[in-house]
């Protein structure tokens, strides 16, 4: 592949110590707001953009307009009142949330959880991650004008929202996590329409491939564009998928598996360039991965059994002091939650770590330094974020 | 060159069948478990409010729909869909699987005060809706299992009177202690009105102190309660829909056994400064001793009169000590003691003092006699030498007197004195035959049993035979021979049905299915009456009667003015309710007495 | 004379709904004259056994002179009730001086017993017609008549059952 | 418990429009000094005035038909009820073929969905982009949030009641509401508009000092123009 | 963990030990040694990645603790660190320095928490709140119920009635 990029390094041009000179009066530069209302964003936050001519000098991500202050509603409410709400905290990819929540209070409770369900959560979580990373590439390819590709994945996603519908009862928010195991056992029939689904995906997949991914004009505007450097990852706390597509092995499900990902056969997909196609490509081929997780999950599932854990009357379950982090892979990265207990109903503290926080803030900020500006779109999407996680 | 290509093989699409769902508001139904609008199933809908606890968004209200009546507020939870975020823990937590969710979800309006409804009330076009969220399987945000209590086998019992159930332990009582979800029902069941959800509280945050005074404030029979009480609460307990009702009375009697006895008198605090104004009281049960507790606390000067050797009365006359330990009474009794009340016993009324001279000595009489006579049932050979009733009986057996001790008998009735004497004598019968041979025949079928589920269990370990729906229609006696008049057996026909569809009292018996239950003597354990006779002729003219009881208003006041009556005399057998006349009784005199006093200064 | 000797030989319905009026009124005196006779606080029973007597003569009168009697009657006789009844086994005990309440229901159970097997007989021993059916009607009566008494007699002498009733309530 | 204690740290807010709006003084190329106010010189000072019917009734509902069935939505996901608008733009459920598309710009749009919870700062937007759709316009709110607050009812961040704020044409129940119950909500808004009704801009205009304090009250904020054409 | 913990334990003053989980686990440490003791965690110990840094209000005991958790990718192993301060004047030592996106934590906690991280880059900027005047919420003396019902109007005609009291009241109003 060829670099058609210019040098842009020093324009305009840098101070010592890595600083520029703005002046907005100078008629140079132009402040421009990328949002929230704006068809080039994801979801409802914005960027407040510095630009001379096409180029972006500075950026800045703006926040706080999805704020409903979940960590502070969640200190006053039990710990089963808590449940509803954290499933709110990610929209597109609300089950993961629901179990780390779900694992850190089985932790500090001492509750074991039944194996069937955690099969259950697992299979969820995968069927998450894969509409995620539908949405994904929409959203992808959305930012760089292939409208028809957003068209498919998203009536493959909702052919999966069909399938959460019958086993979860929900379509978006599924609730289905429970504090102590899941709510209920897999639908009759449910493993075959799962691999119709599957089937109807991969065939859509194969399209994505032809239509997206061997697109002269996709390949052209995201090869090279939007680079991170490796050596910065861990700096800037760049995980998942983001940080696979730069070479990195680390993904939560096999540094330090959860619930059953030690027993499914599966290796990390990474890639090497580290730009927004890498990207791109490691999330298309994770797709790939977790089509055949749900596979070898409900093959390996056992016949229905116990899905829930003796637990204390919620109503009045206290929780004695205690704090602890879980975490799990989502479609964006490591997610996670830190949860204080302090021998109350209530929680203490609860923090949510989402990849978005590290990867929309300091890190697109920094990236989007001299890009150009009709690339600022894909190159957010490429970080995949979701600001209600930003904010909470 | 294939990049620029391969996009447009998208033109395939082209020819494929569209995905477009047709009707979109009709072709697609929610999921068979969709979590859509809710539905309530209002029969079923006790009313506990559990669903508003667990709300976390505060979207149930709790509003009144019908008559309030024994575990059932007559509250239904009123949904506000600016608020509900369908996450179904209501649905979950629901004490009686009453509240579900249809598959239905669309419903838009103009105006945004309609989202609100009461599911089952408000007609709805989901009301009838079969699919949709059902809890599966048991409630598991909350245990449906009463944690069970330690007894001894029934080898270890039979042949001896001690204390059958073993109490709970601590870790025992915080289990079931917290299987109570709060919502009160049981408080309104209760006689006594005690604050069953705050003791029970009191027990998960292990401060039995202030349980022990919770319980004293309603109930200074706790120790009684704790152990026999006829525990309705448990009955009208949210939890017993799905599942076993929480063990009010275990966790009850938990609190006493904790808390250590010398504490008490200091827990339950000093009564009031003495008033010079003087109580007397016919009875020491728990009628006339929660009046005298209550009277005493108030500063008045009490002394209740007592016939028996002992105070106590049915707790101690009616019930065996394997229920009841003696010393646990006492301890009551003592309590009640402390306070002030003087307990004159072997002193009977019309006898040894006349209600003439306590009413003279006092300013107000409390009458609370209880039910010490036993019923006959009549029929022939009724009146033969082997035939007795249970209360007397009893009463034998706790003051140590010599009881007949036959090798068989038979017990008629299904009742819990029933029970006590069948499990008494089989005792007795242990200790001097080494078997047991007791048979209960009971008119009422297991389905409307009266005795406690766990008492026929018990008798049955102990090797009771027990009849249900057996109408007994003639005590066998030997007709002639040296044993004549003495009994043989008891001829009973099987009671097909007792009540009828409008579930008035109306047997009906199969007489093809006759029984003859060979015994050497027949127990009569149908029911108690109150030995009213000691209130002489005149005072019963003078006293208005109502359907053969001494006739009382709310208070407990008789048409006498210085005569209040209270306890199983007036309302018929159970401890607790005695315990709650016994505080009514008392509020009543205590305000007559101030009045009086108001009077006079 | 017997009751039924009495009755067998009225040959209209007036007649015998007149006669069965006597025999009513003589029970009410009967029962009127043994209330002072009983103690007070279970005198309320022989009140009201004197008061269901006062009301059946008078449902009796008001009956013959009703022209659509016949009607009434053909309604009245569709439910049968069950005439064994659990008091049965139980002595009609002779009512002595100071009678307890127990005796006076057994007493009055017994009468109405008497009344049930001598109108049902009559009824046998007559031809499907008018007169029948109204033999039949007071049967019916008399039987409605016990089985409120035997619900009575459990509520007052089985009072083990006392909270089954209370439970039954709902 | 409350700890008197804290002083508040000093906070630099932030935004587009602190600098570029406030009053300046600009030399033109001609030399010539003059004073700019920004919310003067840019934005229109005059509250919305209310729509006049048609005196004819056959017209008026002739109009009222072809507003109904032009929904144009203004593509501005405020909450989590966005998501399930994404699958009705696709074939699936394709809600072109009610006359419902989406548009990316405020002047574009007639339909401004609030897809659910509005934190004090999109109420903020949601305002502004309101005030810039052109006539007729119409106002719905997707889910409990908006009715009531929804699960966000003791939230410090997010309004309960939306109709304080911004007139409401229809609510649609749901926590998200399905594409479904949208698609339904929309033919709801339809008939309502057919009948007349869907007054909502006329409410606003008439109403406006009301709607302007109430956003006034929890917009701390406040630095925007009263009126944005 | 242990023979970390044993490694650091001296020359840091760490506190005890709290093993969460085998890859999981708390120190706390002085205010003096967090510094250099992040610093030889991320460069000596691999401690490379900060997963989150976070702050815990404990009102009653008038302290903020402070929580940095790091990770280890090479072992998989997690260490919280964590350190009081004072609620009062709450300030603590930037880290943007060492972890680039700490700026954005700070920042947060900066705004939700009232904690004063001087140095760090635009951590005066408003970030999610805009016009907050009131308390951090996120402090615990924040009473977020309260100030939703003093600030956002609620839709009338809410009553609910608790079972116990409303059967005491229609039942036996007298108490009896």
């Amino acid at each position: 592949m060829f670099k058609i990029e210019p040098d842009r390094s020093q324009y305009p041009a840098h101070n010592p110590d890595g600083s520029c000179d703005i002046d907005l009066s100078s008629g140079k530069y132009v402040k421009i707001w990328h949002g929230p209302n704006h068809p080039g964003i994801t979801g409802n936050m914005s960027l407040e953009l510095t630009i001379c001519g096409d180029e972006v000098v500075e950026g800045r991500t703006r926040v706080g307009y999805l704020h409903r202050g979940f960590e502070k509603l969640m200190e006053r409410r039990t710990f089963i009142q808590v449940f509803p709400i954290v499933c709110r905290v990610c929209v597109p990819e609300p089950d993961l949330n629901e179990y780390c929540y779900a694992a850190a209070i089985e932790e500090l409770a001492g509750i074991e959880v039944p194996d069937y369900a955690n099969w259950m959560r697992t299979l969820i979580l995968e069927m998450g991650r894969f509409n995620s990373y539908m949405m994904y590439l929409g959203g992808q390819s959305g930012s760089l004008g292939m409208g028809v590709i957003g068209q498919w994945t998203t009536y493959v996603r909702d052919l999966m929202l069909d399938r959460f519908e019958e086993l979860t009862g929900a379509r978006v928010y599924h609730m289905f996590i429970l504090p102590g195991g899941v709510r209920d056992v897999l639908p009759d029939g449910f493993a075959a329409r799962m691999e119709e689904t599957l089937k109807t995906a991969e065939r859509y997949l194969d399209d994505v491939d032809k239509v997206m991914f061997q697109n002269a004009v996709f390949n052209k505007r995201t090869r090279g564009v939007g680079y991170i450097d490796p050596a910065l990852f861990d700096s800037y706390g760049v995980t998942g998928p983001t940080a696979r597509a730069g070479g990195a092995t680390t993904d939560v499900r096999r540094d330090a598996p959860y619930l059953k990902y030690d027993e499914l056969d599966f290796e990390p997909v990474t890639g090497t360039d580290s730009d927004i196609w890498a990207r791109a490509d490691v999330r298309r081929r994770d797709t790939r991965l977790s089509i055949d997780l749900i596979r070898q999950i409900l093959v390996k599932m056992q016949k229905p059994g116990e899905y829930f854990a003796k637990i204390p009357n919620v109503l009045h379950w206290k929780i004695p002091y205690g704090e602890t982090y879980i975490r799990g892979e989502s479609s964006r990265g490591e997610y996670g939650y830190y949860l204080v207990t302090d021998g109350t109903g209530y929680p203490r503290r609860i923090n949510v770590r989402g990849p978005s926080y590290t990867h929309a803030m300091a890190l697109l900020e920094r990236l989007i330094v001299n890009t150009n500006i009709s690339d600022v779109g894909a190159l957010m999407v490429s970080l995949h974020t979701y600001p209600p996680e930003i904010e909470r | 060159m294939r990049d620029v290509l391969s996009p447009f093989t998208a033109w395939k699409h082209l020819f494929r069948e569209p995905v477009t769902v047709l009707d979109p508001l009709n072709d697609r139904p929610g999921a068979d478990r969709y979590r859509g609008f809710h539905q309530n199933d209002l029969e079923k809908c006790i009313g506990c409010g559990t669903c508003e606890v667990i709300c976390q968004n505060a979207a149930i209200d709790m509003v009144p729909v019908s008559d309030p009546e024994d575990g059932d507020s007559g509250l239904r939870p009123m949904i506000d869909y600016g608020r509900c975020c369908w996450c179904a823990l209501c649905v979950d937590v629901c004490m009686t699987g009453s509240l579900t969710m249809s598959n239905d979800y669309v419903w838009a309006d103009a105006n945004p005060d309609v989202f609100r409804f009461t599911p089952g009330v408000d007609p709805k076009p989901w009301n009838e809706e079969e699919k949709g969220y059902q809890r599966p399987g048991a409630r598991v945000l909350a245990s449906t299992e009463r944690v069970h209590m330690g007894e001894r086998t029934a080898k270890d019992r039979i042949d001896n009177f001690e204390e059958i159930v073993a109490g709970y332990t601590r870790e025992e009582a915080m289990i079931e202690a917290d299987r109570c979800v709060e919502c009160g029902l049981c408080v309104a069941t209760c006689p006594a009105h005690m604050d069953i959800p705050d003791y029970i509280k009191a027990i998960r945050e292990q401060d039995y102190d202030k349980g022990l005074q919770l319980l004293y404030q309603t109930n200074p029979f706790s120790e009684v309660c704790g152990r026999v009480c006829t525990h309705n609460c448990e009955t009208a307990c949210a939890a017993r829909h799905d599942g076993d009702p929480i063990a009010i009375r275990w966790l009850k009697r938990h609190i006493t056994d904790e808390v250590p006895y010398e504490r008490y008198v200091d827990l339950i605090g000093k009564p009031e400064a003495a008033t010079g104004r003087k109580v007397a009281i016919v009875g020491s049960g728990p009628a006339g001793l929660t009046t005298a507790y209550d009277l005493a606390r108030m500063g008045h000067k009490v002394v209740v009169y007592e016939a028996r050797k002992s105070p106590g009365g049915m707790p101690r006359y009616g019930i065996p000590e394997y229920r009841l330990p003696y010393d646990m009474l006492d301890r009551d009794i003592d309590v009640i003691r402390a306070m002030g009340v003087e307990i004159v016993c072997n002193t009977r009324i019309g006898e040894d003092i006349t209600m003439e001279t306590l009413r003279a000595d006092n300013d107000a009489v409390v009458l609370s006699i209880g039910l010490h006579l036993g019923r006959s049932t009549r029929i022939p050979g009724a009146e033969s030498p082997d035939v007795d009733t249970a209360v007397p009986l009893l009463r034998k057996i706790t003051d140590g007197e010599e009881v007949p001790v036959p090798e068989k008998l038979v017990v008629i009735g299904g009742g819990n004195v029933a029970m006590d004497i069948a499990r008494s004598m089989a005792r007795l019968q242990q200790v001097k035959h080494g078997k047991v041979g007791v048979t209960v025949t009971a008119l009422e079928s297991f389905d409307h049993f009266l005795a406690d589920a766990d008492e026929v269990r018990e008798s049955r370990e102990e090797g009771i035979e027990i009849f249900d729906a057996r109408g007994p229609q003639e005590i066998v006696t030997f007709k002639s021979g040296k044993r004549k008049g003495r009994v043989k057996g008891l001829r009973t026909w099987l009671c097909d049905s007792i009540f009828d569809d409008q579930g008035r009292f109306n047997p009906h018996y199969d007489e093809s299915d006759e029984l003859v239950h060979p015994a050497d003597m027949v127990i009569e354990a149908i029911g108690q009456a109150a030995d009213v006779s000691i209130l002489g002729k005149d005072l019963t003219e003078a006293l208005e009667w109502t359907r053969g009881r001494i006739r009382v208003d709310v208070d407990g006041q008789t048409s006498e003015p210085w005569l209040w009556s209270a306890g199983d005399c007036v309302n018929g057998p159970d401890v607790v309710h005695a315990v709650a006349d016994g505080h009514r009784v008392a509020q009543s005199i205590n305000a007559m007495l101030a009045a009086k006093e108001e009077a006079a200064t | 004379m017997s009751k039924a000797k009495a009755l067998s030989k009225m040959t209209t319905v007036g007649e015998v709904l007149e006669a069965a009026a006597e025999f009513d009124r003589e029970a009410h005196s009967f029962y009127t004259d043994l209330i002072p006779r009983i103690s007070k606080n279970i005198r309320y029973l022989v009140e009201d056994l004197a008061r269901d007597e006062l009301r059946h003569i008078r449902m009796l009168s008001k009956l013959a002179k009703n022209p659509e009697v016949a009607a009434h009657m053909q309604d009245e006789i569709k439910r049968p009730q069950a005439d064994r009844k659990f008091t049965d086994a139980a002595h009609a005990p002779e009512l002595g001086d100071n009678p307890d309440d127990q005796e006076v229901l057994l007493y009055a159970l017994a009468r109405e017993q008497i009344a049930i097997e001598e109108y049902s007989e009559l009824a046998e021993n007559t031809e499907p017609g008018l007169l029948h059916d109204t033999f039949q009607f007071l049967a019916n009566e008399e039987r409605k008549h016990k089985a409120d008494l035997e619900a009575l007699y459990y509520e007052i002498v089985h009072t083990a059952a006392a909270p089954l009733r209370h439970n039954r309530q709902h | 418990m409350k700890d008197e204690k804290y002083t508040p740290l000093p906070r630099r807010p932030i935004g587009l429009d602190r600098e570029e709006l406030k009053k300046r003084t600009v030399t033109a190329p001609d030399g010539q000094t003059f004073e700019v106010d920004p919310i003067r010189d840019y934005y229109c000072q005059d509250a919305p005035k209310a729509h006049q019917r048609s005196y004819i009734k056959i017209v008026e509902d002739f109009f009222n038909w072809c507003r109904a069935e032009s929904l144009w939505i203004l593509g501005y996901g405020t909450g989590c009820g966005a998501i399930e608008m994404r699958p009705l733009m696709t074939p699936r459920f394709d809600a072109y073929r009610y006359g419902i598309q989406w548009r990316p710009t405020p002047r574009q749009a007639n339909l401004l969905m609030i897809s659910g919870y509005l934190s004090v700062k999109t109420l903020k937007r949601a305002i502004r982009s309101y005030e810039q759709m052109q006539n007729p316009k119409y106002v719905v709110g997707l889910g409990s949030c908006t009715i009531n607050g929804g699960m966000y009812w003791d939230s410090y961040n997010t309004i309960k009641k939306l109709d304080e704020y911004l007139p409401v044409d229809l609510y649609i129940a749901g926590c998200m509401p399905r594409p479904e119950a949208l698609l339904a909500g929309f033919e709801d808004l339809k008939k309502i508009i057919k009948a007349g009704g869907g007054e909502g801009a006329n409410k606003y205009a008439e109403n406006f000092e009301w709607y302007k304090a109430n956003q006034k009250s929890v917009i701390k904020d406040w630095d925007m123009p009263d009126y944005n054409w | 963990m242990r023979a970390l913990y044993d490694r650091l334990k001296d020359r840091f003053q760490l506190g005890e030990l709290t093993r969460q989980r085998p890859d999981l686990g708390f120190v706390t440490v002085g205010r003096d040694h967090l510094r250099a003791l992040l610093v030889e965690l991320k460069d000596v110990e691999g401690f490379t990645h900060l997963v989150l840094f976070t702050a815990v209000d404990w009102l009653e005991d008038g302290q903020f603790q402070l929580t940095y958790l790091l990770n280890n990718r090479a072992t998989a192993q997690d260490l919280g660190v964590r350190l009081m301060i004072p609620r009062e004047g709450a300030s603590m030592d930037t880290i943007h320095d060492l972890w680039p996106t700490a700026e954005t934590y700070q920042r947060e906690l900066y705004e939700m928490f009232g904690i004063d991280f001087p140095g760090s880059p635009r951590v005066d900027e408003d970030f999610i709140l805009e016009g907050w005047t009131d308390l951090p919420p996120n402090r615990r003396d924040f009473d977020t119920k309260e100030y939703s019902e003093a600030t956002f109007a609620e839709r009338a005609g809410r009553e609910s009635h608790d079972p116990r009291d409303h059967m005491k009241q229609k039942l036996y109003p007298d108490g009896e």
